[in-house]
């Protein structure tokens, strides 16, 4: 199954043999990988599978316990990042890694800036080269913006203009997709392609395994730790590389159940925050899941953030079981049982130097209380329920968050959440970063829940999932509510026309 | 599968570009606003007192700031990385002594001098060093060796004391002499200053500093030498630290084992009010040295306004509170402002 | 590595365990410290730095700090010893002050909290503010004829032991201090707020609110310890506890507070307050000068952070060797 | 209800007595510690008398001893240390006060182990002390400093102080008979403008001096009782267009202003011997201990030849100040 070495070029990166363990968690085992000029080459696995700590190996920011790492066929020991960028290797990181307070210029061109006479940095053609990396990508930027305030998209797009500013021969790519919508992903995928005829080699990790089949060649699949297949993406289906990465069939995905709807959980009426969205009012129902859809930027965070209570509103107002919410207070919110689950997981959802238990622990404050004390046997014993309940995979559950894979991560922010009991729960994003297996589990779990009474909000780029589990569509356009698109009407024409501002279908 | 635009180009993007250029200027007017309550507050001594700007009143405000900018402006370097050195004063206290003991048994000055700032750098070095490769608190570490310096200062020092009449008269008329109302002092300062605003500015590893105080995981993953730059901000604010000793020595003429202590505070006082952030990232050297300015001639404008001694504690006080608090409120409603109109115009 | 082993390693446990360590020395080997009136005097003249090191613990956990809390104390004292020369009651006036230490602390709080500006940058000012006010409030004078009651339970000891008679109700307050900071859903707060301030606010902790309320009782704090000070001393002066707060935060930092918040524990804080305490009681008793006193407190300083990091790097590598071997 | 301060009478306001008849012709105990407290260390004034305390003590076959705070403002640093002296159980203790009340507590507990207290230079409450030794009476500095620079400028023109702390004890009693001596007619063309205060810090009393000198253009002359003050404001006058016209006298010692009275920046200024200080101080701490005098207001004592009597409160004053001018200031080396 593995790529036919003797015919064809000769990889232009290789691993062998790798091992890498942290503590007891033994991420990587024995794990072997090529890379050819002219191929991009998927790495698919399962939440914690490995495949960010392959990356991290490669890009020389840990130490392999075991095993090379080979380029052009010669053994190379990378001492830092800084050692594998200089031997051509970009890499875009799973989590972004942009300098707030600096440009997106010099964000991009860090260490690197095109020089004038006496080392002098050239200020004006780091502009230019930025602005005309932006314009390949087909986003307008501004250079000179600072990074802070970018969205999470926002900042992935510079990532994306940083690797590719290296003109390197290896461009390595964590999940570079999973906060783009699909105009940013064509973009990006059609400057891949390019990339490819220059004779790069691409390695590309996404959980939306069809983005896999439209732009790879070869895939690798990890599973906990261990390599299990290397094949051509051509011939394959989708069932099968599910199958090598989770090791068993899937259910259906999207299992909404249908739902007599109850009676209203959450209303928001004509909620404006100047100058961010205006005059937003919907009603969601308890048992319903109702979908929230737009483009980046449309103001859908920003409209779930306001009815949280994270930023005030102008005007209008929220009620959550009839009873109107305070203006500003999170804290009010979650007393009346409205849960949020942000889209920010590393800045808003985690604390990320605590332990599992005490980030699922942080939402129930207020209620696992004995004699004003925490309980602390209630606590952790509600932690790990949920813990389990979202297969969380972790050593021990007093270990900090910041030892967990990506996905996981999540599902921890998951787990903080549904521990309230929440009668109206927000999801923002809820499966950013989340295997397919796992994603499943999630859209199940937000069914039951919905079955179980529960008013459910869900925003998410990904169109496909919206379809799938909302009862109806809200659609969003630059700050205002377009839409309202009943589950029977909802396709992916009439949402897109509403999201991009065409009157809706 | 995802949400496709038809039209590629997202649209709310393209008003930032404007508002940006906006934010610039008004984080370059952070620095003009410093200056603007510095000209009014001198403006209104000149008017009560007219002999505040007389010539020598101006060289008395200009040698006055001249120690606390250089300070100011090697703090502010580390301050960019995100770590602090609170051992500055103990620092300038043992290079003002070194200096004059060695111009005591007949030096040169010149080389007293070098000698100051390389003393300074050495301390630096060991600052930059354990900061650095240790990678413990700044904050920690420095208020160790500012203990450590100071302890060791007194020791060797002990009740002696430098006095004017044990130094060289050219090193003397040199701390207080200077082009008409211009001294040699404050013009080496500023020569300092705007050397180190170009090359944070123009050259790679300035920018660099920047980077890794906004951000020291990435700037770890774009492969900045981290602990090297660390190490060259502590030697830099070393070195000047150093240099402002042998400042203070030909400015005061008189050091004892107790010279520069608690000044930690007054320099990072100065560096706060000067827009230069504890988080790192951001700040200008400009700024640090304005907020120098601004607080050593609050201390000047007081008694010359003829306002008891016993007020200008309080006074002081109340001031700097006022001038953080006016720069964060402006910085805000400049924020909302361009934040709405971005909106709107999408 | 086990669990007990990683927990072993932890700063806070060498400080308790250097305490204990300074302690037994001192006892067997050093003339005149066990003695009854040597311990109460030490006792009593760390209580101060102790009294503050409670709220602000607290405070850096959260990710904030108040260095103005020297300046309470002294304002504290000086509107005591002033009121007190005005011929107002003693038992008016320490309500009083009491009251005024809140609203400094409050004013620090809401400058932080609602105008959003560093808690460093505020509290320098403040530390300014505040002793000025105090200078302006008495002036030069000294107040030295507090009611002796009152002197004597500020200054002396409970019969012929060795504990300050103020030692009982600080045990109380660190009791209190210690349950609220680890074991009630606000201490609970307090690390996150510290660790990921906006996780916090999305997880529904009032931040602003709880933050306002550390500020106050510090500032409360603050002019207990400027009451006790001044009773202790038997002196209210302006310049009262100058430089306290540099002390308060050495202390903290030795006790393994971590200063960009979130971790900490009290024990630990208090530990630090009293290893240093007692040191230079020692160090005194054997004649050690006090410059070289100040050497050796910058050391502890600095071994206290590079301590625990090579106790780490020597955990890691043991644990690699016994992998590999 | 509640104690006010009408509650609290002082009733021991004379020094502490601590019983006992003295006997003026007790022989002198040998081989007793007398520990030194200065509000100092490493502050030259304080090394130069305590220098002055060992070598009396030395002659008298006596044993001495220097502990005290780095920082001139850490009290509860000096209170510790009375504390450590009763541990190590000295026979005296000469301390000069950062605060008059905050050693109290602390010096009383010593008085009760038996150890006898001499406070020198600056004082605390009478009650908490055996003795005081003054540096010359507070009253003769303070005059005497007037007359310096009034004989300087003339008798006519506008004048200032640049004191050290506004809380220091005997700064503000000398400022206070310079202004009663004003009083007297012969100074009417002398006007005080203003009192300005440095904190014994060499840049605040620079800056000071500045803001004086910018506040009143016709400022004649400053008086410094103060070391450090007095060596500020010369350094700044002699680097200004002010060096010679503006008059400044105060407190200072012949060495740090030696160049200043050279290059004419200083006419003249005074100060005791703060050798004698130290020693008087040893002299008394030793001939307490040894019963020839109990602090009681009367009783005599010889030191060093000369005879000494205290005065009320239990005061020994060191006799006049000296001033120093560029005919006599060569002689001296402190
Ligand atoms: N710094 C670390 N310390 C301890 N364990 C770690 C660390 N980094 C990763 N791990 C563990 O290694 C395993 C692999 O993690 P990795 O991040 O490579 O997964 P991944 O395949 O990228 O998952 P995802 O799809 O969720 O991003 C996980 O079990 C994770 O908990
Ligand atoms: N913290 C912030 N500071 C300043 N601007 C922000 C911040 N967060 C978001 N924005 C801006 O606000 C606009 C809308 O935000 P955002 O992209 O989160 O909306 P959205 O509809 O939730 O989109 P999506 O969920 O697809 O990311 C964007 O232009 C973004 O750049
Ligand atoms: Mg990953
Ligand atoms: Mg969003």
């Amino acid at each position: 199954m593995t790529h036919p070495s003797d015919a064809g070029p000769a990889p232009v990166l290789a691993l062998k043999g790798i091992s890498k363990s942290f503590g007891a968690v033994r991420a990587l085992r024995d794990v072997s990988l090529e890379l050819f000029p002219g191929e991009v080459h998927a790495l698919a696995g399962e939440n914690g599978a490995g495949k960010s700590t392959l990356i991290k190996t490669l890009a020389g920011v840990h130490r392999p316990d075991a095993g090379q790492v080979l380029l052009d066929g010669e053994p190379v020991l990378f001492h830092g990042p800084g050692d594998a960028r200089d031997a051509g290797i970009a890499v875009i990181y799973q989590e972004p890694t942009l300098f707030p307070d600096l440009s997106i210029a010099e964000n991009i061109f860090m260490g690197r800036q095109p020089r004038r006479a006496l080392g002098r940095i050239d200020h004006k053609a780091t502009h230019a080269a930025t602005a005309e990396l932006m314009k390949r990508l087909g986003v307008e930027l501004d250079p000179d913006r600072p990074a802070r305030g970018l969205s999470i998209a926002d900042q992935q797009i510079v990532e994306i203009a940083k690797a590719l500013s290296f003109d390197a021969r290896v461009l390595i790519m964590d999940e570079p997709t999973a906060a783009l919508t699909g105009s940013e992903v064509a973009r990006l995928f059609g400057v891949v392609r390019t990339l490819r005829e220059q004779g790069a080699a691409v390695l590309f990790i996404s959980h939306r395994l069809e983005e896999i089949f439209q732009i790879c060649q070869q895939v690798t699949t990890l599973r906990d730790g261990a390599w299990i297949s290397s094949e051509p993406v051509e011939g394959m289906a989708e069932d099968d590389l599910v199958r090598r990465m989770v090791g068993r069939d899937l259910d259906e995905l999207y299992p909404k159940q249908d739902v007599e709807p109850g009676e209203v959980a959450l209303r928001v009426k004509r909620l404006t925050r100047e100058g961010v969205f205006t005059d937003v009012s919907f009603d969601v129902r308890r048992g319903e899941i109702v979908g929230l859809a737009g483009l980046v930027g449309a103001g859908r965070t920003e409209v779930a953030r306001a009815v949280f209570g994270i930023d005030r509103w102008d005007a209008g107002g929220v009620e959550v079981g009839g009873k109107a919410l305070t203006n500003g207070a999170p804290s009010t919110a979650m007393a009346a049982g409205l849960a949020l689950v942000p889209e920010d997981r590393r800045a808003q959802g985690l604390v990320m130097d605590m332990s599992i238990e005490r980030n699922i622990g942080l939402t129930g404050l207020r209620t696992t209380v004995k004699a004003g004390l925490v309980d602390r046997g209630a606590e952790r014993s509600r932690s790990l329920d949920w813990a389990v309940k979202l297969h969380v995979k972790y050593a021990r559950i007093a270990d900090t968050v910041n030892t967990l894979s990506g996905g996981n991560q999540q599902k921890v922010v998951l787990a903080k959440w549904l521990a309230t009991g929440p009668k109206v729960l927000i999801v923002d994003e809820p499966t950013r970063g989340i295997d397919v297996g796992t994603k499943a589990e999630v859209h199940r779990l937000l069914s039951e829940l919905a079955a179980d009474g529960v008013a459910v909000l869900m925003i998410s780029s990904d169109l496909p999932e919206i379809l799938g589990m909302a009862d109806r569509v809200l659609v969003m356009h630059e700050g205002r509510l377009t839409a309202e698109i009943p589950r029977s009407e909802a396709t992916e024409e009439s949402v897109m026309a509403a999201a991009t501002g065409r009157a809706a279908a | 599968m995802t949400v496709t635009a038809p039209n590629p180009a997202p649209a709310a993007e393209a008003p930032e570009s404007s508002g940006t250029r906006l934010v610039d200027r008004v984080f370059k007017m952070r620095e003009l606003a410093i200056l603007v309550v510095f000209l009014v507050m001198i403006g209104i001594t000149q008017a009560g007192n007219s002999e505040f700007l007389s010539e020598q009143g101006i060289k008395d405000l200009l040698l006055n700031a001249t120690i606390l900018v250089l300070v100011a402006t090697g703090q502010s370097l580390v301050v960019i990385t995100r770590n602090v050195d609170l051992s500055v004063g103990s620092t300038l206290g043992i290079t003002a002594f070194a200096t004059g003991d060695y111009l005591h048994s007949g030096g040169n000055a010149v080389i007293a001098i070098l000698l100051a700032v390389l003393l300074g750098v050495g301390l630096g070095l060991v600052n930059g060093l354990l900061v650095s490769l240790g990678q413990v608190p700044a904050l920690v570490v420095t208020l160790g060796t500012l203990y450590i310096i100071r302890g060791v200062d007194s020791i060797w020092v002990g009740s002696r004391q430098i006095t004017a009449a044990d130094l060289p008269g050219g090193f003397v008329d040199f701390g207080s002499g200077g082009l008409s109302a211009v001294p040699w002092l404050a013009l080496i300062a500023l020569g300092v200053l705007i050397v180190t605003a170009y090359y944070l500015k123009h050259f790679g590893s300035g920018r660099e500093l920047y980077a890794l105080g906004s951000n020291p995981e990435a700037a770890r993953l774009a492969g900045i030498p981290v602990r090297k730059r660390i190490l060259a901000a502590y030697t830099f604010c070393g070195g000047l630290a150093g240099l402002a000793g042998a400042m203070y020595l030909a400015r005061f003429g008189n050091v004892d084992s107790g010279t520069g202590t608690g000044y930690e505070l007054t320099v990072v006082s100065a560096v706060v009010v000067g827009g230069v952030v504890f988080t790192g990232g951001s700040g200008s050297v400009y700024g640090a040295a304005l907020g120098a300015l601004l607080l050593t001639s609050i201390n000047s404008v007081l008694p010359a306004l003829g306002v008891s001694s016993v007020w200008v504690l309080a006074i002081n006080g109340i001031l700097l509170i006022l001038a953080i608090a006016v720069d964060r409120i402006v910085a805000l409603r400049v924020a909302t402002a361009l934040k709405k109109r971005n909106a709107r115009h999408a | 590595m086990p669990e007990s082993l990683t927990r072993a390693i932890r700063w806070d446990t060498v400080v308790g365990a250097l305490l204990v360590v300074l302690l037994l020395f001192s006892f067997t080997s050093v003339d005149g410290f066990g003695n009854a009136l040597n311990l109460s005097f030490l006792i009593g003249n760390t209580l101060p730095i102790a009294l503050i090191a409670l709220p602000m613990t607290l405070l850096v956990v959260a990710g904030e700090i108040d260095l103005s809390v020297a300046s309470t104390a002294g304002l504290s004292g000086a509107v005591m010893g002033k009121l007190w020369n005005d011929g107002m009651a003693i038992e008016t006036i320490i309500p009083i002050c009491l009251l005024l230490g809140l609203v400094c602390g409050l004013v620090n709080g809401l400058l932080v909290t609602r105008l959003g500006l560093p808690s460093l940058a505020v509290t320098i000012g403040t530390l300014a503010a505040y002793r000025g006010i105090a200078q302006i409030v008495l002036g030069s004078d000294a107040v030295t004829d507090f009611p002796t009651q009152y002197l004597d339970f500020a200054a002396g000891r409970l019969g012929n032991t060795f504990l300050p008679r103020a030692f009982l109700p600080f045990l109380v307050l660190l009791a209190i201090a210690v349950v609220a900071l680890h074991a009630t859903p606000f201490g609970r707060s307090l690390f996150a707020i510290g660790a990921n301030e906006e996780a916090a606010r999305f997880a529904g902790i009032r931040v602003k609110r709880q933050k306002l309320i550390l500020f106050t009782v510090t500032g409360l704090m603050a002019s207990l310890t400027g009451i006790f000070w001044a009773l202790h001393y038997a002196s209210a002066r302006y310049d009262n506890a100058t430089g306290l707060e540099l002390s308060v935060v050495a202390a903290v930092l030795l006790g393994g507070i971590d200063f960009d918040g979130g971790k900490g524990t009290l024990g630990g804080a208090i530990a630090g307050v009293f290893l240093l305490g007692a040191l230079q009681n020692v160090m005194s008793l054997l004649n050690v000068s006090a410059q070289s006193q100040i050497v050796v407190t910058g050391v502890l300083l600095v071994v206290s952070v590079l301590g625990p990091r090579v106790a780490r790097q020597i955990a890691i590598a043991r644990a690699a060797a016994r992998s590999t071997g | 209800g509640g104690t006010t301060k009408k509650d609290v009478k002082d009733e021991n306001t004379g020094s502490a007595v601590t019983g006992g008849k003295a006997d003026p012709n007790a022989a002198l105990k040998k081989g007793l510690t007398v520990g030194f407290l200065p509000k100092q260390v490493n502050n030259p004034y304080f090394t130069t008398s305590d220098k002055g305390g060992e070598k009396a003590l030395t002659e008298l076959g006596e044993k001495y001893k220097e502990v005290g705070p780095s920082s001139a403002t850490d009290t509860a640093g000096q209170v510790s240390y009375v504390n450590t002296l009763t541990q190590q159980q000295v026979n005296a203790i000469a301390v000069s006060a950062q605060d008059p009340g905050a050693l109290c507590t602390a010096l009383k507990q010593a008085m009760s182990n038996k150890i006898k207290v001499v406070t020198y230079d600056s004082d605390t409450n009478p009650d908490c002390r055996n003795a005081f030794v003054s540096q010359a009476s507070a009253e003769d500095l303070g005059r005497t400093q007037v007359q310096l620079l009034a004989q300087q400028i003339g008798y006519k023109g506008e004048i200032a102080i640049l004191s050290a702390a506004q809380t220091a004890t005997n700064q503000n009693t000398w400022i206070g008979f310079m202004k009663d001596e004003l009083k007297d007619p012969k100074y009417k063309n002398i006007k005080l403008v203003k009192v300005a205060y440095g904190n014994d810090d060499a840049q605040q009393s620079f800056q000071q001096t500045q803001g004086l000198l910018q506040q009143y253009p016709n400022l004649k002359g400053i008086i410094s009782p103060t070391t450090v003050g007095i060596k500020a404001a010369a350094q700044y006058l002699s680097s200004s267009k002010y060096k010679g016209k503006v008059k400044l006298t105060g407190l200072g010692t012949p060495n740090d202003m030696r160049k200043y009275v050279k290059n004419g920046t200083v006419d003249g200024f005074e100060l005791w011997d703060p050798a004698k200080l130290g020693a008087l101080a040893a002299q008394t701490a030793v001939a307490l201990v040894s019963g020839q005098i109990t602090g009681k207001e009367g009783e005599t004592f010889k030191a060093g030849g000369t005879s000494y009597t205290i005065g009320k409160d239990g005061v020994i004053s060191l006799g006049k100040p000296t001033v120093f001018n560029l005919k006599n200031i060569d002689q001296f080396n402190f």
